[in-house]
């Protein structure tokens, strides 16, 4: 049993492991090559890289549960700014204008609202139609931007509300809000797919579809509502960095999809689903934004960012294969 | 607090995007490294708002001496802005501005003023249209810029204002967005030359895509007719100019740019006041003028 | 037990799929308390049939009764609610969840909040392990099992709920007899609860043991009910097939010929150590063991897929290594898999494409595969092995079980290996065509073949080899001939007993 | 009689599914303008679907094996720049092998590593997305690449020649197609990958060697990505670094429309250029209808699912899923 655990360990280890290498890397470079006298690994700095991971690692922690219920969500990106638009628009409906700062969690539960209606729509089609949710996420990434850009047309959204920038911009026991909001949604994924009966069932929807039906599970309505929680996180993820900057350009969250789903699967995420894990999630977002820190922090250029960024993600698979493989004994596939 | 040498950080907008941009990252790093009394730390946003407030805070923690900024957007990187104002440090925004209400927390601006771009270039078209004695009857379409891009935004409107002014008769038929991009241009030109029989003008946001416009003309036999303007002169479209298939554009040089941004910094740190628009000129350039201005080398 | 109320009862079902009438009016009916066999070949459509029952497929006529009251069955979940249970042919599990999970799927024990109730579900489920003896737990992780446990996890659900009737669809095709043993104490359990049983095998001697009616389906249409106290093995496979069976050996007197395979001392970690056996050209050599003995291992490793620790490989006297299964077919050795469907056929694919799929590049004229070539082929061996499909184009995946069995012993038939090895060749194929493939085995050795068979079958490796090896726990026990062999010497050695005597 | 005819026509609908799908999106936009089926314009489409239907070609090979390539974008790019470079630099005789070898070079990379290494292919291409990008911005120093005598060339034959009446670009696709197709539907080679898709476990239990399979999907898809860069290249003689930079996602949505499954195993290349053909038109269409962009973007939302929904649901016999 406790050998198991250690071994299970490892093998959800590799992506901590290599959050530690960037760690050690960035500091010693740090010293050399960046142009700050403060250390990388200064606890402002950690404080400020958790927080700066919380757009793409809430929206990560709807995908992990969407690619362990065997499906992918393409449309993250645009449903995170349609979100925006209706959060910073509604802001400044005059039917709410007696409301004063009320408006505010008015305005979020709309945004919220349409992260999960858009989401619903998602979930209904893959649901009723059969079609691939890949193809399904694929169209409406296209047209959920669409709709953004129906709305207020190429011009950004924008409504610069102080008291909405105070408190996004705040810090409570030393983390911001953003962490916060990081954090609390990590957690709450995390019981959701270790402790309830959704979330079980979603591992073995993702695992072995005809058994789950064989066995009962409603797998449509499962698929629905999992694409109702990551319509809901790419909206909060909207709402807590919105309410921050306070402007929405229509192309925003573009690629958004692609990196959170780097995130997962660097986390150790099945893209065929069935297996995945929050916590290593998180771990795939932190070492992603480590990565893109790290490399502005010692001043690498352009070009060189681009071309380190995909050779290390590649370097990190290579890695957790090799901690994974159980060694000889293993058949040679 | 004078350190030295001074510590410069600038976050750009999307330096892949186009060769503009990385001309201007270039141009930027050459110009720092000629000054000894200047380091820079040099960061792209890739477009990505989010990205880019993350690389102010990033700065700001770095505890540089001064920030440039080329907005990926005016309004929502004005918070950002602002920690860096509250931390004492100066803030030059540069080649596309940020919103008034981010004025207060802002030291200077340094850019080309894309609004008078865009009217510069209705303005050529216009002049040209008058030459050609079609003022009254002559077809316009336009293909914009990067959607949700405030250099396309501004341009597209600069050029959509202006023109109904200068030549209220001609007719802007189309505008549909060729992404900063010669083969999507291409492909939006292809179709409008499907579509109308009669086109006498096209506009692009800039000259990568009005070449793109250009080749689809080329390859349908119709390029002959049409007045080609574009803005931001690419060396493909000075030579297309040359070649006298292209009619004109508007000047700008990332280098200037990217030298007027450092050198605003420099200024700042060394206490020096400098006013709040500073905008460099950006002229235009036609077949009859350009013989006036030197290749761009981008 | 006719005055009773049937538990359930079928009435002129029809069910058909393109190109297919896979059942045409088949009634049957169960009373409780009662075993009911049904039988028939591969393809008669047994499994057709029961998923119909289970609310997988809806029949395009008929009637389901369940205690007289007509229900249709619209999906697995409303048969469940009636008090069908259904342990599939195929094991439907999902690998990376517990045992416990996996037990009460679909069927989680709630908390407030739809939170999991964790401990119910894990002393429910050692309660229920417990009762089948099993040596894993509730918390196992079900793709670590071997696929005899994981097929005991499948069983385990019909002790989950309130069943008015329990569906077995080949539940001991992976099963060796100690765990048999516990499937039958299981079976009478529910039968004394007065539970009705639908029990589908194609092994006779447990049919016997336990079933107390035998239906018979042919073609897929009904072919009559037998009581078993009254009826013989003639009897019904005369029913099943049509024809009386030869079940005598194929006794060819040939000659053995030289060693063809030799393995000395042959180790792999711990999966098995110093393993050391010949075969000759001509001859079978059967390897019987335990669940876990390491045999399927051992010709994994001589397939080349395994990489060996120690010992040597010697082919017609010449050491090699093996590096790869393209290599091992190179070599002139074939491997029918244990694991028809995760390593035997590719289910998207045609029949007859993945019949020959190990020999595509060889057949091919020019740059071009060879349609007729293939097509040749498979005709001789859906001929030879009487493979029920409506034609070479039909998807693999839609053949009854059995049927895909065949498609895969046919691939590696067809490729006239030098060493043919076949891990559980047997595996849910029905009577007649069992012993058409067992004097198939018997022809190829006569042919100068050397062939190795694996099999938890005790009368199957009795009936085909002429020699067999005896493992326990990764070591080989003793090597029998067929003329010293008994079943209770056997038995002695795969349980290890000899190892004791020989150390004391 | 009439269950027979019933039964016929949805058999028939089934084989049929996507190609009615694309005749009906066809005539609607010819009633909703005239010029979209004039041959200029078919011509004009298929002449520029031409560079993302050669990539599609090589990307079908690959998603069949069981894996995706989003690095064919960004490879597209480099293989652009590094030919227009080098025209001027050896000439166009030397250059062309030169950036094919490069090209493939990068193919064998990516092969090497998911096929022998066995890395997930997502992260790997979607790495080398960004890798080579970077690694074309070194190259051209973010510089626009242009051949100085755009006149003088006969570089220009592969993007803006025509012979027999028919632009070289749609021979050299169709040409490739063909090729290809047969490759795929008619050689060990092809009946492999499908086998490899379908069940790598039970390929490699077949004697079939995966990782080589593997491997050579992608060198024949890093081969399709250099014709295209010719293509390209040849098309406007000049290029941005940018120049394929998101193609990747239209060329997935090309092969998947034409109905190869991402779980591998199954579509084929006559599929593959039916679901690019429907791309370009509708792009081409919505264009010339003139809605605006944006609107455009929410009409090719619907079109695409409905497409692929007709298609399955065509095969399945039913309009809507079985999923409970
Ligand atoms: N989904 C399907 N599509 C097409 N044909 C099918 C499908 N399922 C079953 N069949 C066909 O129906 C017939 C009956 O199959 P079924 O699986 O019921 O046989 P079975 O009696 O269970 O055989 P076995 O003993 O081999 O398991 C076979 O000919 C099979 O090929
Ligand atoms: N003690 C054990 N407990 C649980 N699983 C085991 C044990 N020993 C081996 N296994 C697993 O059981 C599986 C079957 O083992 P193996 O293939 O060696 O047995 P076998 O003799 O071929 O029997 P069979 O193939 O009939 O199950 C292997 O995957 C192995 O990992
Ligand atoms: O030409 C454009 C340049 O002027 C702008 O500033 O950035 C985008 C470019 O394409
Ligand atoms: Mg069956
Ligand atoms: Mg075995």
């Amino acid at each position: 049993m406790e050998a198991g655990n250690l071994s299970k360990f490892l093998k959800n280890g590799a992506i901590w492991g290599f959050i530690v290498i960037e760690l050690i890397f960035f500091s010693v470079a740090g010293e050399f090559m960046s142009l700050s006298d403060k250390a990388f690994m200064d606890v402002d700095n950690m404080l400020l890289l958790l927080k700066q991971s919380a757009p793409i690692g809430i929206i990560a922690m709807g995908m992990t549960i969407i690619m362990v219920n065997g499906n992918i969500d393409l449309s993250v990106g645009a449903i995170f700014a349609l979100s925006a638009v209706i959060l910073l628009d509604s802001l400044t409906w005059t039917v709410f204008a007696g409301l004063g700062d009320w408006v505010i969690p008015v305005s979020w539960a709309l945004a919220l609202l349409t992260g999960v209606g858009l989401g619903a729509i998602n979930g209904f089609i893959v649901w009723k139609t059969g079609v691939d949710a890949f193809i399904v996420t694929l169209g409406s990434m296209l047209g959920f931007r669409g709709l953004v850009f129906m709305y207020n047309g190429e011009t950004p959204t924008s409504s610069l509300n102080w008291t909405l920038v105070d408190f996004a911009e705040a810090q409570f026991l030393g983390l911001h809000t953003a962490t916060w909001f990081l954090a609390i949604v990590t957690l709450v994924m995390w019981y959701l797919m270790t402790r309830t009966v959704h979330g079980r069932n979603a591992y073995a929807i993702g695992d072995n579809r005809d058994a789950a039906v064989n066995a009962g599970i409603k797998v449509g309505p499962h698929m629905l509502i999992n694409f109702m929680i990551i319509g809901f996180l790419a909206a909060l993820s909207a709402v807590v960095f919105y309410s921050e900057s306070g402007s929405v350009n229509p192309n925003d969250g573009q690629l958004y999809e692609l990196w959170v789903i780097t995130a997962v699967v660097l986390g150790g995420t099945k893209l065929t689903g069935g297996a995945g894990s929050i916590v290593s999630t998180l771990g795939g977002v932190l070492a992603i934004q480590l990565l893109r820190k790290g490399l502005g922090h010692i001043g690498a250029d352009t070009s060189t960012v681009n071309l380190v960024i995909g050779l290390i993600l590649i370097a990190v698979l290579f890695l957790d294969r090799q901690l994974n493989t159980k060694g000889k004994e293993e058949l040679k596939l | 607090e004078s350190h030295s040498p001074m510590r410069i950080g600038i976050t750009q907008n999307n330096v892949g995007v186009d060769s503009y941009q990385t001309t201007y990252e270039n141009a930027f790093i050459a110009a720092a490294e000629a000054n000894d009394n200047v380091e820079v730390v040099v960061l792209d946003a890739g477009g990505d708002v989010a990205r880019q407030i993350a690389q102010m805070e990033d700065l700001i923690q770095q505890d540089v001496d001064a920030i440039i900024i080329w907005p990926t957007n005016g309004e929502a990187v004005i918070p950002a802005v602002r920690k860096a104002h509250s931390a004492e440090i100066p803030v030059i925004v540069t080649n596309s501005n940020i919103a008034e209400a981010g004025f207060d927390f802002v030291s200077t601006f340094s850019g080309p003023d894309n609004i008078t771009q865009g009217s510069r270039s209705a303005e050529i078209m216009c002049d040209r249209f008058k030459a050609l004695g079609i003022e009254d009857e002559a077809r316009v379409v336009q293909i914009s810029g990067q959607p949700g891009y405030t250099t396309a935004i501004e341009r597209q409107k600069g050029f959509d204002d202006r023109l109904p002014e200068v030549c209220p008769n001609v007719t802007l038929v189309e505008t549909q967005p060729g992404d900063w991009n010669r083969e999507k241009s291409q492909q939006v030109m292809e179709a409008f030359l499907v579509k109308y029989d009669d086109i006498d003008g096209v506009y692009a946001g800039d000259d990568n895509m009005g070449v793109g416009a250009l080749n689809a003309a080329l390859a349908a036999d119709r390029a002959e007719g049409i007045t080609f303007v574009g803005a931001t002169n690419f060396a493909v479209g000075y030579e297309a100019m040359e070649r006298g298939e292209y009619w004109g554009s508007i000047y700008q040089s990332p280098v200037d740019d990217a030298e007027a941004a450092l050198q605003s910094a420099i200024d700042l740190i060394s206490g020096e006041e400098l006013p709040f628009l500073n905008y460099f000129d950006t002229p235009k350039i036609t077949q009859d003028n350009m013989t006036e201005f030197t290749k761009p080398v981008f | 037990m006719s005055d009773q109320t049937p538990a359930l009862r079928l009435e002129g079902i029809v069910k058909t799929f393109p190109g297919v009438r896979a059942l045409d009016g088949v009634s049957l009916s169960v009373m409780p308390g009662e075993v009911h066999a049904l039988m028939g070949e591969n393809g008669a459509g047994k499994s057709t049939l029961m998923k119909v029952l289970g609310g997988i497929y809806q029949p395009q006529e008929g009637r389901i009764i369940v205690e007289e009251v007509p229900t249709v069955m619209t999906s697995p979940l409303q048969a469940k609610s009636k008090g069908i249970v259904f342990i599939h042919q195929e094991l439907s599990l999902a690998e990376e969840l517990t045992v416990a999970e996996n037990i009460y799927l679909g069927e989680l024990p709630r908390r407030s909040f739809g939170r999991v109730d964790w401990e119910k579900l894990y002393t429910q489920t050692d309660a229920i392990l417990a009762k089948l003896k099993v040596g894993f737990n509730a918390k196992t992780i079900v793709g670590d099992l071997s696929i005899a446990n994981q097929q005991m996890v499948e069983i385990a659900r019909a002790l989950t709920v309130d069943a008015k009737a329990v569906i077995f669809d080949e539940p001991t095709a992976s099963l060796t007899d100690a765990e048999k043993v516990v499937l039958f104490d299981v079976i009478s359990d529910l039968q004394r609860q007065g539970v009705g049983i639908i029990y589908i095998s194609h092994r006779m001697e447990e049919i016997f043991k336990i079933t107390d009616r035998i239906s018979v389906l042919r073609d897929g249409s009904y072919r009559g009910t037998l009581e078993t106290r009254n009826t013989t093995e003639e009897e019904v496979t005369q029913l099943m097939i049509g024809r009386a069976l030869d079940l005598s050996r194929n006794e060819s007197n040939h000659e053995l010929g030289d060693v063809a395979l030799e393995v000395r001392g042959l180790s792999c970690g711990h999966m098995f150590k110093d393993v050391s056996f010949d075969v000759r050209r001509g001859e079978v050599l059967g390897f019987y063991g335990l669940v876990g003995a390491g045999r399927t291992e051992i010709v994994e490793t001589l397939f080349g897929l395994r990489e060996p620790s120690g010992g040597k490989i010697l082919l017609d006297g010449e050491e090699v290594r093996i590096s790869s299964p393209a290599d091992a077919i190179s070599k002139g050795i074939s491997l029918v898999p244990e694991d028809r469907k995760g390593q035997g056929l590719v289910l998207g694919m045609n029949c007859r494409d993945n019949m020959t799929l190990p020999q595509v590049g060889e057949l091919s004229s020019g740059p071009f595969v060879a349609p007729g070539a293939e097509t040749a082929i498979f005709d001789k061996y859906k001929e030879k092995l009487d493979i029920r499909t409506p034609g070479w184009k039909q998807t693999v995946g839609n053949l009854s079980g059995g049927n895909q069995q065949k498609i895969v012993i046919a691939k590696w038939l067809s490729m006239h290996p030098k060493v043919l090895i076949v891990d559980e060749p047997t595996r849910g194929i029905d009577v007649g065509s069992k012993s058409e493939i067992h004097n198939l085995i018997r022809d190829l050795a006569a042919q100068g073949y050397a062939v190795i068979v694996v099999s938890s079958e005790m009368p199957e490796v009795l009936h085909v080899s002429d020699r067999i090896v005896a493992m326990f726990s990764g070591r080989v026990m003793r090597t029998f001939t067929s003329e010293e062999v008994t079943e209770e010497s056997l038995i002695q050695a795969i349980s290890g007993i000899t190892a004791t005597e020989k150390v004391a | 009689m009439e269950s027979m005819s019933k039964a016929g026509i949805g058999r028939f609908l089934a084989r049929q599914g996507i190609l009615i799908a694309f005749a009906v999106f066809i005539i609607g936009f010819t009633l909703a303008n005239g010029r979209f089926l004039s041959p200029e314009n078919v011509m004009g489409v298929v002449r520029s679907s031409a560079i993302l239907g050669v990539m599609a070609l090589g990307v079908t090979f690959v998603v069949i094996s069981g894996n995706l390539d989003l690095s064919v974008g960004s490879m597209m790019s480099f293989s652009t720049i590094v030919v227009l470079d080098l025209h001027d630099k050896i000439g166009p005789v030397l250059a062309i092998p030169a950036m094919f070898v490069m090209t493939l070079c990068l193919g064998a990379f990516i092969g090497f590593l998911v096929g022998y290494l066995k890395l997930n292919s997502l992260i790997v291409t979607l790495g080398m997305l960004s890798a080579i990008h970077g690694l074309t911005l070194t190259y051209s120093g973010g510089q626009n690449m242009d051949i100085a005598d755009k006149e003088g060339t006969w570089f220009s034959v592969f993007g803006q020649g025509s012979a027999l009446g028919i632009p070289v670009p749609i021979l050299i696709f169709l040409l490739l197609a063909a090729l290809l197709g047969i490759v795929l539907a008619k050689t060990p080679f092809g009946r492999k990958v499908y086998a490899v898709g379908g069940n790598g476990t039970a390929a490699t239990f077949s004697g079939i060697k995966r990782a080589r399979i593997v491997f050579l999907c992608y060198v024949m898809s890093s081969f399709c990505v250099a014709v295209a860069g010719l293509i390209q290249a040849s098309r406007s003689l000049g290029s941005q670094n940018t120049v394929g930079q998101g193609l990747e996602l239209d060329v997935l949505a090309a092969v998947i429309l034409g109905g190869a499954s991402l779980l591998g195993g199954s579509g084929t290349i006559f599929k593959t250029v039916i679901g690019v053909l429907i791309l370009g038109f509708i792009q081409n269409g919505l264009l010339l209808v003139g809605l605006q962009f944006y609107v455009q973007f929410v009409v090719t939302w619907a079109i695409i699912i409905l497409a692929v929904w007709l298609d399955i649901a065509a095969k399945r016999g039913k309009l809507l899923s079985t999923i409970a």
